[in-house]
């Protein structure tokens, strides 16, 4: 297993030829494979699109479920499992859309899990609507006026609310997006990687050559510790220049840590009723 | 009504903030641990103070089955209690209240000065030292129990209630009142205490709960407030989510994980997670859903009671999949009924209802100890080392159990898929293998059908006229079927504990033997009888339906029998 | 299978991304100009490129209510057509493909040198130029077809495909394989071609749509595109949600702000709203659903068809309220029926759902004109000068019907709750206003079951075995009724175009002349079956269902009543 | 009606003694006096929960929807009839909890409604869990431990979302809340307002005295069109200080205006369907 598709395999996708998420695809099975990690000690849950079907395609534990939901999924497992390498990963739509009131709330909590947005600006399985992320005026057959919402700043937000660890990766630079995500899955707390992936399909603003034109890795001595840096950095207008990189950090307890019932290990798989039982009855005799 | 006078029966009316829900609940303690067998229940509003609520409390030689409708004593703690509640006194009963609020000059009545037996906040427990003496308790069973409730505040507030209860008992024993309690209870049965929400807790993590996710909703919020007491020392995580969806779809991934599962909540909730149950059922995914019912549509009545949500949990989601409704008809029920919710979900991997109502939810009752069995009581999995790779989640076999796995426990691969899939779990859009896999997911359902809770016969097996029923209300109509013979009308009564799948034969069986087949529910169109017609071609030829908010009552069906047998 | 001459049959097969919908509906576009009777259907994989899709025409001097299952022409587009459907080409009929595709040397095939043609991406425009000669069809007419379809885009691009289609025309006329032509149309009568789900668009537009909020979901997503094509103007607001669960409150807070309001979705977007379902019907506040179904459970097969969500649709929303399903039958009444939803929905207060499936919403049909009526089809309200104050938003009336003002629009003040209420709307937790209240809504539903939608009978009044079928299948079950009949078998169909309030007395009066009941439905329990029984008493004698996610047709039909009857 | 109470009515209500709601119900009645609006004029919306009671006790248009979804129906009502003053009202859980995503989405939307949020940093109708304002620690019956999260900063999130308008209320300072509300209301956009609103019955830590401790009034000169500026007031330690006023504040067109659609006025109440429909129609025929 000396390279990442011996380990984590090699599919027939069901993806447009040229789409971004080929190139998540192999940063994130390189990320794996330097991370030493294998297949049966990660779960991967994903919700439902495009990106969602991330998980089709790479060798390990799979829960692929609902539009809008790879985030509670993932958390249930964290906490029945903390053992596990928990990654959820989904398109745009998923995370910021549908699943906006999760994301929020897991950022609260701060579980030992990593979220994967493939962002490519657009709801790519229905056939590009906008997203959350679309630029506000940006045009589809749902929106021919453009998108008449302000576009969601993932990063900015989540700045805001202090998410532990907040990223960005561009789908065009695998090399460095695969040193994003292995560097996210290892941080304790929750990651969020903000991936850029150009649709080649649907997305016709937000292309290769757009993002290349803007993008830029953060300098060697960027201080992600420092929220206000952080800030000024999410907060950069992506017409202009776009940073790439760890935009911000700070370590915290996780929410699996604040369990006392996961202090001996996973609650999973555990011996099912022990004799704890008998005295939480006798609570009840009169 | 029939009423034995080996029965009491207690009303306490008041606002919230009273500390109605204290009187209440130290008075059902006392006369519990005295050794007699109670059942009290509640009605509440909407609201954390003020408005009118009650606390009933029936209590006998031997288990009450049903709330009472008179009274032999009533507590009015507030103005209301007594024109709402007043006629629905015994004769020789006792309506018991401050002087402000009834008229010492009757009958019947005891104006009691609050005021002089200490501060306004402990005169709750000055009203039930009234009722101690009155009910014949001794005092010092229910001194006990309030040095109990109040040891955790100590100092003065402990001695405070403990002065307040005794000046009650004082005062009262100085009256000529009488009293009117019951025979002494025999020898102490050994006995637990506790309401339905407590029971589908403890059966619960009796099944070896590893997980719980919830969002707060008025009536299920006290399972999970059970769970919570008893997490850290049975192992379980409980978390509560920002959302229905999100506590779902985390039960899922925790269950998916390994951890047995539960959610709790009721009608607007659930509503919410129709979709993650529909999840549950195509990830074959082991999960128990408690529904606590309510009064809908939407907001409804949020603390009344409803039978009305059978068809939504028996439809929920959207697609075909496999599932199971259980409906405890009673307090101990909801242990036996909870313990099975979770060897069938866990034996057929797919979602499993335990389906209950305000009315059960609150009732505290008087039952039998529950076993304290340790063990292997969570799922089944297969050995790994018995499993060939590539693992396949989804092995197609006889009976549609395909043998489970748990991630990262092996070397193996568990991969689960909302999409249609292959044996493997992979997406897969062919038709033939949607065949397979969907006709592999149903005949589970058809397993389940083989192993269903029986109905409860009441009455015995000759009958002319059948009342059928189904969760809470079991037990007025079974005080029904008593009150009907002794009058000598010939019923019986089927209570059915599960629904879905539902038990076909019990009901053919009994059902043919009636000449009258009468479905009692707490619904406006009658749920129960439309499934059973759908299911067997049974008809009802009649309807006892209630849907003001208030639990079906014995009285409450024998009235609405006048006429139809 | 019973197939005219008079009826052509086409099906082409390529990969996602390859234009086989550009080919597909430019052909089906082109014969309807031309004045034949066309029905088009369409088999997609859930992903944007790849996988193997299908576009069926079919083409007929009248028209058409199922798709072939055999075809006169196939064009096969990518390498796995020929095997999946060369078997299904008629006898005497042409399949048609690249020469790396197809053998040249074999009887009925044209292989067709695509590259000579021009560039690749213009290759399914070379395709439908050979097809046009084949079918025979004028050159012209399918050109200006082709230079509509492309004005947009102009310059060069129309060039190229004008030139691609020329290129195969003139290849095709060389070839000495014949026409597969149909005979000349007669005198072109006025004609619409339209899917069901512009039918639906364009029934809620012409029954005052004014909202229209939505979360994209295969098969539904295109009933939302054709809205907001028009909305601009037709003075309607379009709005796509963060979620279904805010799409659904949004458009009850429009309706009842005044806007007649529309969501559209399928299965597990729909299990997300179902606690807004049932916050209108509390709040009887008019909307109509649109539900294309799609298979399930969960995320399924999510471009293929199915009709299991008839109990969610039936069911969804804790607590009881009335509500009305429709269930159109073809694309015509896809129109009709949504008018019909919008006059319920407004005139009852309440949820109205138009049911259909991923088979029907895509479906591509010739219709006669739809008429353009003007005027005020909207919500009936009172007049303001005529209502006394305080103004009672949900006044006790005799048929539950409370006249209805908008906010805003004069100085009453309309006040809707979602907790039970009075009259005027304010939260009430009384037991006697329960009733009241509870049963004003539940007559609602009386009075809508007094105007239900009769269902189809096909094949006469006289007849031995009655297939039912609801929806989308009714089109194959005709066909199947005509091909029984032509063989001397006695049986007739009854199609609902609407199954809630469900059509009883039309059934009753139906079944019981047959000697044989069948129930026809695109789910694996029979859920029409159990409605009907659980309603009416009726038991069918047999069941024929299908749940691969293709919809019925004519052919699977007639063989699973092979045995039957 | 020369006083609140007379235009908007006294109705008897089932909030505790007490409860902070009372003085947040005075407040918004004098608000919309003082803004010289009518009943008929405005619609009240609601969820579930003690401060989603609201609109039951204000004499106006009401829709008292489902919990969580307060703003829904309000955005939808005001898409078909912008004329209408539209006013979601409710709990902390309600929207910062159960509703966090459509909050979300109605920030970058920008609809010219008001988001009163009664944030008493628990949930109080259903009897005291903690909410995603609840500090963290905060003991409650479901959370004995104390809340596990991270408290959700409602001022920060929205400013960092560029929230058209975003203000801090006291229920203790009843005056200056009118004053907040009735800016908030002639806002064009979305006006959000966070009240501090002490509940007596379940929240013991964050009680009047602690709020009269630490609530300063932002200083006249204070300029709430600096995103910075806003940003720090946002991100003070609510334990240390806590500002009240309007913090952040920028004009955008609003939602409303980009539907050319409502350039002739509501679309409720139109008449109903128009000749246009015949060309609609046309553009089917073949
Ligand atoms: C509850 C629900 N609503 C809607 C859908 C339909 N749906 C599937 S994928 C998708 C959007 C995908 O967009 P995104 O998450 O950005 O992923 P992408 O395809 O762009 O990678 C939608 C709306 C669904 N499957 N379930
Ligand atoms: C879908 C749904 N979930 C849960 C509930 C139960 N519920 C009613 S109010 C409430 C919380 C109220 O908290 P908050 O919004 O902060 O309002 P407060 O009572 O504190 O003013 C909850 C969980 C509900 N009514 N509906
Ligand atoms: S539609 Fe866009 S996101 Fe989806 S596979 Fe194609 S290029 Fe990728
Ligand atoms: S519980 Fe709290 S928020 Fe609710 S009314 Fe009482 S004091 Fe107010
Ligand atoms: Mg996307
Ligand atoms: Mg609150």
């Amino acid at each position: 297993m000396s390279d990442p598709e011996t380990r984590f395999g090699k599919y027939e996708t069901a993806w447009c030829p040229g789409c971004g998420d080929f190139m998540v695809l192999k940063a994130l099975k390189k990320a794996l494979f330097e991370a030493d990690l294998h297949p049966h000690q990660i779960l991967l849950t994903s919700g439902i699109g495009q990106a969602a079907k991330m998980p089709q395609y790479l060798h390990c534990n799979m829960f692929n479920g609902l539009h809008g939901r790879s985030i509670p999924p993932a958390i249930g497992a964290k906490l029945a499992n903390p053992e596990l390498i928990v990654i959820a990963v989904s398109g745009d739509g998923c995370i910021y859309g549908e699943g906006g009131n999760h994301l929020m709330a897991a950022i609260r909590r701060n579980p030992d899990i990593t979220v994967l947005v493939c962002n490519n600006m657009v709801y790519g399985l229905t056939k590009g609507q906008a997203s959350p992320t679309s630029f506000q005026g940006f045009k589809t057959k749902a929106q021919p006026r453009g998108a008449p919402w302000q576009a969601f700043n993932p990063i900015a937000f989540a700045v805001s609310m202090e998410c532990s660890f907040v990223a960005r990766g561009y789908a065009g630079e695998v090399d460095h997006l695969a040193a994003l995500i292995k560097e996210a899955v290892s941080h304790r707390g929750l990651a969020l990687v903000d991936i850029l992936q150009p649709c080649v399909t649907f997305n016709h603003v937000n292309t290769y050559r757009w993002f290349k034109e803007r993008c830029y890795l953060l300098p060697s001595g960027y201080d992600p510790s420092s929220w206000e840096e952080a800030m000024n950095i999410a907060r950069e207008d992506m017409e202009e220049r776009i940073a790439l990189g760890v935009i911000f950090k700070k370590e915290m307890p996780t929410f699996e840590e604040r369990f006392p019932q996961l202090a001996q290990g996973p609650v999973a798989g555990r011996a099912r009723v022990g004799p704890e039982i008998a005295s939480v009855l006798s609570e009840f005799e009169i | 009504m029939l009423k034995s006078n080996k029965i009491i029966d207690i009303l306490i009316g008041g606002e919230a903030g009273q500390g109605l829900a204290t009187v209440g609940s130290l008075l059902a303690r006392s006369l519990a641990s005295r050794g007699y067998e109670i059942l009290a229940t509640q009605t509440y509003l909407s609201r954390i103070r003020g408005g009118h609520n009650t606390y009933q409390i029936r209590a006998g030689l031997s288990s009450p089955r049903s709330p009472g409708e008179d009274f032999d004593l009533i507590l009015a703690l507030d103005r209301e209690t007594i024109p709402l509640h007043g006629h629905r006194l015994e004769s020789g009963g006792l309506v018991i209240g401050d002087q402000e609020i009834v008229d010492a000059s009757l009958a019947g009545t005891m104006a009691v000065p609050f005021r002089e037996m200490g501060p306004s906040r402990t005169m709750n427990v000055s009203a039930l030292g009234v009722l101690t003496h009155v009910a014949g308790l001794p005092l010092d069973v229910v001194e006990s129990e309030v040095r109990w409730a109040f040891s955790k505040a100590g100092g003065k507030i402990l001695d405070d209630n403990v002065a307040a209860l005794r000046a009650g008992y004082g005062w009262a024993e100085k009256q000529d009142k009488g009293r009117r309690g019951l025979p002494p209870p025999g020898r102490k049965k050994k006995r637990m205490l506790m309401t339905g929400n407590d029971a589908i807790a403890l059966g619960a993590l009796a099944s070896g709960l590893k997980f719980c996710a919830y969002y707060p909703m008025t009536p299920a919020t006290s399972i999970v407030l059970a769970v919570t007491r008893f997490s850290e020392a049975m192992g379980c995580v409980v978390e509560q989510a920002e959302d229905e969806i999100s506590a779902v779809n985390m039960a899922v991934g925790a269950s998916f994980a390994g951890a047995p599962s539960l959610v709790a909540t009721s009608g607007g909730g659930f509503a919410l997670m129709t979709e993650g149950v529909s999840l549950a059922g195509m990830t074959e995914t082991p999960i128990v859903i408690a529904v606590a019912q309510r009064p809908g549509p939407a907001t409804g009545l949020p603390t009344r009671t409803e039978q009305a949500d059978l068809n939504l949990v028996l439809y929920a989601g959207h697609g075909e999949f496999p599932r199971a409704v259980l409906t405890p008809t009673s307090v101990e029920e909801c242990f036996l009924a909870t313990k099975r919710a979770f060897y069938l979900s866990e034996k057929y991997q797919t979602p499993v209802f335990v389906l209950t109502d305000q009315h059960l939810a609150d009732s505290l009752a008087t039952i039998p100890p529950l076993p304290a069995e340790t063990g292997d009581a969570g799922p089944a999995t297969a050995d790994p080392a018995e499993v060939q790779a590539p693992y396949r989640r989804y092995a197609l076999t006889q009976d549609g159990i395909s043998p489970r796995l748990l991630p990262g426990f092996s070397h193996h691969l568990v991969r689960a898929d909302s999409d249609e899939h292959n044996e493997e779990g992979v997406i897969e859009e062919d038709p033939a293998n949607r065949i397979l896999m969907h006709e592999k997911r149903l005949r589970k359902g058809a397993g389940m059908e083989q192993e269903v809770m029986e109905p409860h016969l009441h009455g015995g097996e000759g009958f002319q006229t059948l009342l059928v029923c189904w969760g809470s209300s079991r037990g007025a109509v079974e005080d029904c079927i008593d009150h009907l013979r002794s009058e000598g009308i010939m019923a019986s009564s089927l209570s059915l504990p599960q629904v879905w799948p539902l038990p076909k034969s019990a009901l053919a069986k009994w059902t043919q033997k009636a000449e009258k087949v009468i479905f009692v529910e707490g619904n406006a169109t009658g749920q129960l009888a439309r499934l059973v017609r759908a299911e067997t071609g049974i008809e009802s030829h009649g309807m006892i339906t209630r849907y003001d908010g208030l639990a079906l009552t014995t009285g409450y069906i024998v009235n609405a029998l006048k006429g139809m047998i």
